[in-house]
């Protein structure tokens, strides 16, 4: 009979679904005045095909950083990056065109990631010469027209500067960029947090209309667990560059397991009744997050976490698989 | 404090390695270019043999990289910068005379830029848009705009010849047994003799004004809008609604913040000041540095020239250094360098 | 609804007439850059037409008229004579020609090279590359500007090219480090990580995405340094270094008038008031540029 | 405890900008009243004229581009705009106010000791040292933060988020004032934080008997943290009320559109979000300005601007929906 430990890990393996990525065990550091920064330190999880699945963090908890080693952005330190397989965990620029294509990204800061010394047409022309889906010519210009529309802005906006037009649209006109080059997989680094409430409605819709649309998957990386419950299918949270809890998103936030979940559901300020009663038993927010170049040993939450007992400061916690599909790493968590 | 001290090392350090492939830059293009310095400076009546004894007198004659090692020796082991063909003697000697003087009248425009420029740029920032900030405006433009060389001629034409009320130019003689600093009115001053400090300074005022004027110009202009940036920046009027008083708002908390780029842009005025000085000396017959480093230049006298660009990068670098460490200490960011 | 928009795409309004109109609408609200902007077009006027417009062309060459010599300025002397006789005002339009000419021959020599490099350095920052480009800029900037032009400048016979070329070598610095500051800021733009991470060439990257947003500041710069330039040209002409006699150069103008203070100040005085002239008109120009491109940033 | 006298009471309140494009009209007729002891909100999107208020009653609006128009703003019974020096001089004594990005309130070239020995130095100037740093070390203990001492002789930029927001609220209430003003002060720190630094304001403000305005588009923190509540939206007030009661039953169309278009926790799924944008405040529109994005806009909405209409339990609501039954909630 093996060993409780590795037959859990066994069923992480197997899975049902056709997986479109996983990522093993990826570790990316950073080198400072001050030391080694260490921004993921081992993150382990598949995404099936047309999924959505989100991971959730505050600042300096890595989540952004796995998303651009996901699209190529960084070399990582260690680990691996499989996509239907592939293992392509090295910069954009020595991956192959299919994978390059097959990834895009939508940035946070509509405003910043729209050349402003460009026209609407020039910027969506760049993905569709790069990526093949259309030659110069009239069959490029039609080809534009359709990638604008898929998104619901008038063709009369190809011939405007992004200075001239607003955020929600800006954000827009990025998200078609994103599909231009007809992508399987899209990454979204907190896409709608820099835009109004109202806005930000319509982008999520958008979103998830596109996503039944053209049979995507995303990676929705955000801090907003609201909009999360609301979005995504499976849900991860990530501390210090590593994951705590992992579900989909009905158990997450239902039955949450790890103390740091259970602080961050508890400590988001809701605007109705209903949510009130719906938010876990309280565990009160104590302490600062810790500087990530010298990390707490054993697991990262011990500084912060009210049951930290001496095992959680000596030995780290691993993931494993309490319920099924639901995973936590933490010592207490199977009691 | 500890990475100041390092921080200081490592310019130094680097300053010291730009100047020497600089001088060695020069000396090699001094040699490769057409004319022979030697013939020049002895004159056409001088026999073939003295000029090729005198050219192998200053290794002129040896490959380039012989030379440098030669005039490198030279330098470090006794300071000797190798002979003018100009002056006919060392060239140290010509730099001791010289280069104090010209300290002086550039020490004392670069207090007049940083006194006046900040004075008129603060005016000018607190009492924003009103007649008195568009006067120091229009006074600000004009001294930018106006070459050094041209206010000289101004102030010379108005208050020498018109008023008589500064002396046209030159320096009172420099007697020899007050030579400390070689700054004729820092010596006079601390030797007590005042009627020769009155006067010396008297001679300083009207080149050290021409120098300085376009710099303080355009000193001011720069304070003006980083105090009018400052002004509006969160960390002011959060200080005033807290309660801080209106002058401790504006002396400590205004000023500091604005001093960045003050100072940043006060560095290049200095090295810039010590390029205008030579039209400044030529017309006012000041026997400083500047003149005589032209004369050196216009007849290409070799090691003249490679002792001049040292002397300036010298000069150049410390100043930058200087600032580099105000400016760190002005601004805790560059100093602590955050993690980020 | 459907089709006006089709429509109204079909007439290709032409984005790039629109941002220029409201550069225009924004540079021209400035009565000081409208000024400047007119004097400059006035300067270049006057120096293409320097013949013809001179009462007395011929003055500004070979000239001798002692029975006139040192006037003080009248109707037909409009800025008085010099100790040869020769007519002031006409030798200020001809200089006026060189000024100019040297202005635009240092930028031409030296804003390409500079930008260049610091293209070059910036695009490809924290690589030999960059340390090699950047390093040299130092060596260059290591002393102060008008020294290194007099030492180049004075290696070759005195003259107008050599006058050019000294300055620029002394200039091009200021370029690559404007460019590189430029091109590493703009490096973490997120529009040219996505280009990166698109797999776009090295080549787009600096000239259709980077390069377009880097332009108006060089561009205010290369107005503002026009002033800059000229004064130190005339400083060096000042000391016989620019435009041989006997062809007019503003500097040497100021330079043989100094002799004559104070009876014949209108030799040096008008000369200077000419580059006061010039550097003014181009300093107001490059102000408004600033203004304008400083709101197209935000 | 909530008393009757009202602290505050903005009146008519015209604010506007003159900028590049032409006369941006911000606040054009804004009330707003704050009783001594009670904690009010104001919520609504960015660019709805908050922070403008805020500075407003603060006398820190930046005057060269602001003008304030007509209009009264009274503080303990006295109008502080008439009277230019009294007025400002009787804000600074009674009023506090921090800012939403802590690391811009704190001027990065000076120490938090000096910064905070500057602020009781200009309250009493003859203060001996050691009784500042004592007041210094005890204001910085009532915002718990963890060895006070090192902060004192620490720039900003060594300090994290949480710890700079909380030098701020120290800094704030050095001086015994009856009103703190909070712009947006959570919204750049991370939920956790957040939590401690809203627990944080509530007790200092609860004991010690300040009133506080407390200015969020995050409208978690304003329900959980405010008695009552404004509703912002380009300019104007849409409605106010006590919290609870405007949160569990919006009335205004806009603040029913804004709540709907918040993901809730519950997962209900999210609405389209309100259709059209935000107006210009160049030309604004006529009437109501929420008219042009408002699905149940009327006739009357587009041509005369809706006056405040007074229903009972404190409730106002600017929209003509309610014209009919003042008095009673539909």
């Amino acid at each position: 009979m093996l060993p409780v430990c590795v037959e859990r890990r066994k069923h992480l393996m197997r899975d049902t679904n056709k997986k479109i990525l996983e990522v093993r065990d990826l570790k990316k550091q950073f080198k400072t005045r001050y030391g080694i920064l260490t921004a993921v330190a081992g993150v382990t999880f598949q995404i099936n095909e047309g999924e959505i699945y989100g991971i959730v963090g505050e600042s300096g908890s890595g989540k952004t950083t796995v998303g651009s080693m996901i699209t190529g952005m960084y070399k990582s330190d260690g680990g691996e990056i499989l996509y239907k397989g592939q293992d392509i965990n090295k910069p954009a620029v020595q991956r192959s065109r299919e994978s390059k294509r097959a990834i895009q990204l939508v940035f946070q800061d509509p405003g910043g990631s729209l050349n402003p010394r460009q026209t609407i047409r020039q910027i969506l022309s760049l993905p569709l010469l790069l990526h093949g889906r259309a030659k110069k010519g009239p069959a490029l210009e039609d080809k534009i027209v359709q990638t604008i529309k898929k998104v619901g802005l008038p063709a009369s906006y190809l011939d405007k500067y992004p200075q001239a037009i607003g955020g929600g649209e800006k954000q827009l006109v990025c998200i078609a960029r994103a599909l231009a080059p007809e992508p399987s997989f899209i990454v979204l680094d907190e896409p709608t947090s820099a835009l109004d409430v109202s806005i930000q409605a319509k982008i999520t819709n958008k979103l998830l209309e596109l996503q039944k649309e053209f049979k995507l998957s995303y990676l929705f990386i955000t801090h907003n667990l609201c909009l999360v419950r609301n979005l995504v299918h499976r849900t991860a949270i990530m501390y210090l560059g590593q994951l705590c809890e992992m579900a989909s998103t009905e158990d997450f936030f239902t039955e949450p397991l790890h103390p740091y979940t259970k602080m961050l559901l508890s400590s988001i300020p809701v605007i109705s009744e209903a949510e009130e009663k719906y938010k876990p038993i309280t565990v009160r927010s104590i302490g600062e997050i810790p500087n990530p170049i010298n990390r707490p040993t054993g697991c990262g939450f011990n500084t912060r976490c009210p049951f930290a007992r001496d095992i959680c400061k000596d030995r780290e916690p691993e993931m494993i698989e309490v319920k099924d599909g639901h995973f936590v790493s933490c010592h207490l968590a199977d009691t | 404090m500890q990475n100041m001290a390092l921080f200081i090392l490592r310019r130094i350090g680097y300053g010291l390695l730009v100047l020497l492939s600089l001088s060695f830059v020069v000396l090699s293009f001094i040699r490769l270019i057409p004319g022979d310095p030697v013939r020049m400076s002895l004159g056409p009546t001088a026999s073939e043999k003295v000029v090729r004894e005198v050219r192998s007198e200053l290794y002129l004659d040896r490959p380039i990289p012989v030379q440098y090692f030669y005039w490198l020796r030279g330098v470090l082991r006794h300071g000797d910068f190798g002979k003018s063909l100009f002056t006919h003697r060392a060239v140290s000697k010509d730099i001791a005379e010289f280069l104090p003087r010209s300290m002086e009248l550039a020490a004392c425009s670069a207090l007049l830029i940083l006194v006046f420029g900040v004075l008129l740029g603060t005016l000018s920032a607190l009492f924003r848009d009103t007649w008195l900030d568009n006067l120091l405006r229009f006074f600000a433009y004009l001294g930018v705009v106006t070459p050094p060389y041209a206010i000289a001629i101004f102030f010379l034409l108005l208050f020498a010849f018109y008023w008589k009320f500064f002396p046209i130019g030159g320096m009172p003689a420099f007697p020899e047994e007050l030579r400390v600093t070689g700054m004729l009115t820092f010596d006079a001053l601390i030797e007590g003799r005042f009627p020769l400090f009155f006067d010396s300074l008297w001679h300083l005022i009207l080149p050290a004004v021409s120098l300085s004027l376009g710099s303080i110009a355009y000193q001011a202009r720069i304070h003006r809008s980083s105090m009018i940036d400052n002004i509006n920046k969160d960390y002011i009027s959060f200080a005033r609604v807290v309660g801080v008083r209106k002058t401790t708002l504006t002396l400590k908390h205004l000023m500091k913040p604005s001093f960045i780029p003050t100072l940043t842009i006060f560095g290049l005025q200095v090295a810039a000041l010590l390029g205008n000085a030579f039209l400044i000396e030529v017309i006012f017959r000041y026997p400083g540095f500047s003149r005589y480093s032209l004369q050196v230049i216009m007849t290409k006298d070799p090691y003249g020239i490679v002792a001049v660009t040292m002397v300036f990068g010298i000069v150049f670098a410390l100043v930058n250094i200087l600032l580099d460490v105000g400016v760190a200490w002005l601004d805790p960011r560059v100093r602590l360098q955050a993690p980020e | 609804m459907e089709m006006n928009e089709d429509e109204s795409h079909q007439q290709r309004a032409r984005p790039r007439l629109d941002r220029f109109k409201r550069q225009w609408h924004k540079f021209s609200s400035n009565p000081l850059s409208l000024m400047g902007l007119a004097v400059v077009i006035l300067l270049i006027l006057a120096a293409i037409l320097a013949k013809v417009v001179a009462p007395h062309p011929d003055h500004s060459g070979l000239f001798l008229d002692f029975s006139n010599a040192n006037q003080a300025p009248s109707l037909r002397y409009l800025a008085g004579t010099d100790e040869y006789g020769r007519d002031i005002l006409s030798r200020m339009l001809v200089g006026l020609r060189y000024s100019l000419g040297i202005g635009l021959l240092v930028l031409a020599l030296s804003v390409p090279l500079g930008v260049l490099l610091g293209a070059i350095a910036g695009h490809y920052r924290h690589t030999w590359v960059d340390t090699a480009i950047m390093r040299s800029t130092d060596l260059f900037m290591a002393i102060p500007p008008l020294i290194l032009a007099l030492v180049v400048c004075a290696m070759f016979t005195p003259g107008y090219f050599f006058a050019a070329l000294g300055i620029a070598t002394a200039w091009w610095p200021w370029y690559t480090r404007l460019t590189y500051s430029l091109f590493t800021s703009l490096s973490n733009e997120l529009y040219i990580k996505y280009a990166e991470l698109g797999g776009a060439t090295h080549w787009h990257i600096i000239l259709k995405e980077t390069l377009p947003n880097a332009v108006s500041p060089i561009f205010t710069k290369m107005s503002l340094d026009m002033g800059m330039i000229i004064i130190i040209a005339s400083s060096m002409s000042f000391v016989g270094l620019g435009v041989q006699p006997p062809k007019p150069s503003l500097g040497s103008m100021v330079a043989e008038g100094m002799k004559y203070l104070p009876e014949y100040w209108w030799i040096s005085v008008f000369p200077a008031m000419m580059v006061v002239l010039i550097v003014l008109g181009f300093n107001l120009l490059g102000d408004g540029l600033r203004d304008v491109f400083a709101i197209e940033e935000i | 405890m909530v008393t009757e006298t009202r602290l505050l009471e903005v009146e008519n309140l015209h604010v506007f900008y003159e900028v590049y494009e032409g006369v941006l009209k911000v606040l054009n007729g804004t009330n707003l009243y704050v009783r001594r002891g009670e904690k009010v909100g104001l919520i609504g999107e960015a660019g709805c004229g908050k922070t403008t208020m805020l500075k407003g009653i603060a006398r820190i609006l930046p005057m060269p581009p602001a003008q304030i128009g007509d209009g009264r703003i009274c503080f303990k019974g006295k109008d502080i705009l008439d009277d230019e020096k009294e007025g400002v001089r009787m804000v600074r004594k009674g009023v506090s106010m921090i800012f939403q990005d802590p690391t811009a309130s704190l001027n990065p070239t000076l120490t938090v000791r000096t910064l905070m020995s500057d602020v009781l130095k200009s309250e009493d100037p003859h203060m001996p040292k050691a009784k500042r740093n004592a007041s210094m070390i005890e204001a910085l203990e009532r915002v718990a933060m963890p060895s006070a001492q090192r902060v004192l002789d620490s720039y900003s930029i060594q300090l994290s988020g949480g710890m700079r927001q909380r030098v701020c609220i120290a800094m704030a209430l050095l001086k015994d004032v009856d009103l703190l003003l909070a712009d947006e002060p959570t919204t750049s720190l991370d939920v956790t934080i957040e939590e401690q630094i809203l627990d944080l304001l509530n007790d200092l403000v609860a004991r010690s008997q300040k009133s506080m305005i407390l200015v969020s588009h995050a409208l978690g923190s304003v329900r959980k943290m405010t008695d009552r509540v404004y509703v912002m939206y380009a300019g104007d007030i849409a409605e106010s009320g006590p919290t609870k009661d405007v949160f569990e039953r919006p009335l205004h169309p806009y603040t029913r559109g804004l709540f709907e278009a918040t993901p809730k926790l519950t997962g209900a799924g999210v609405s389209d979000g309100i259709a059209g944008e935000i107006p210009s405040y160049l030309e604004p529109p006529e009437g109501c300005r929420f008219s042009p994005r408002c699905p149940k806009g009327m006739q009357v909405c587009l041509e005369k601007k809706p006056p405040i209409f007074a229903l009972n339990n404190r409730r106002e609501v600017a929209c003509y929906l309610y014209a009919s039954n003042v008095g009673s909630i539909s």
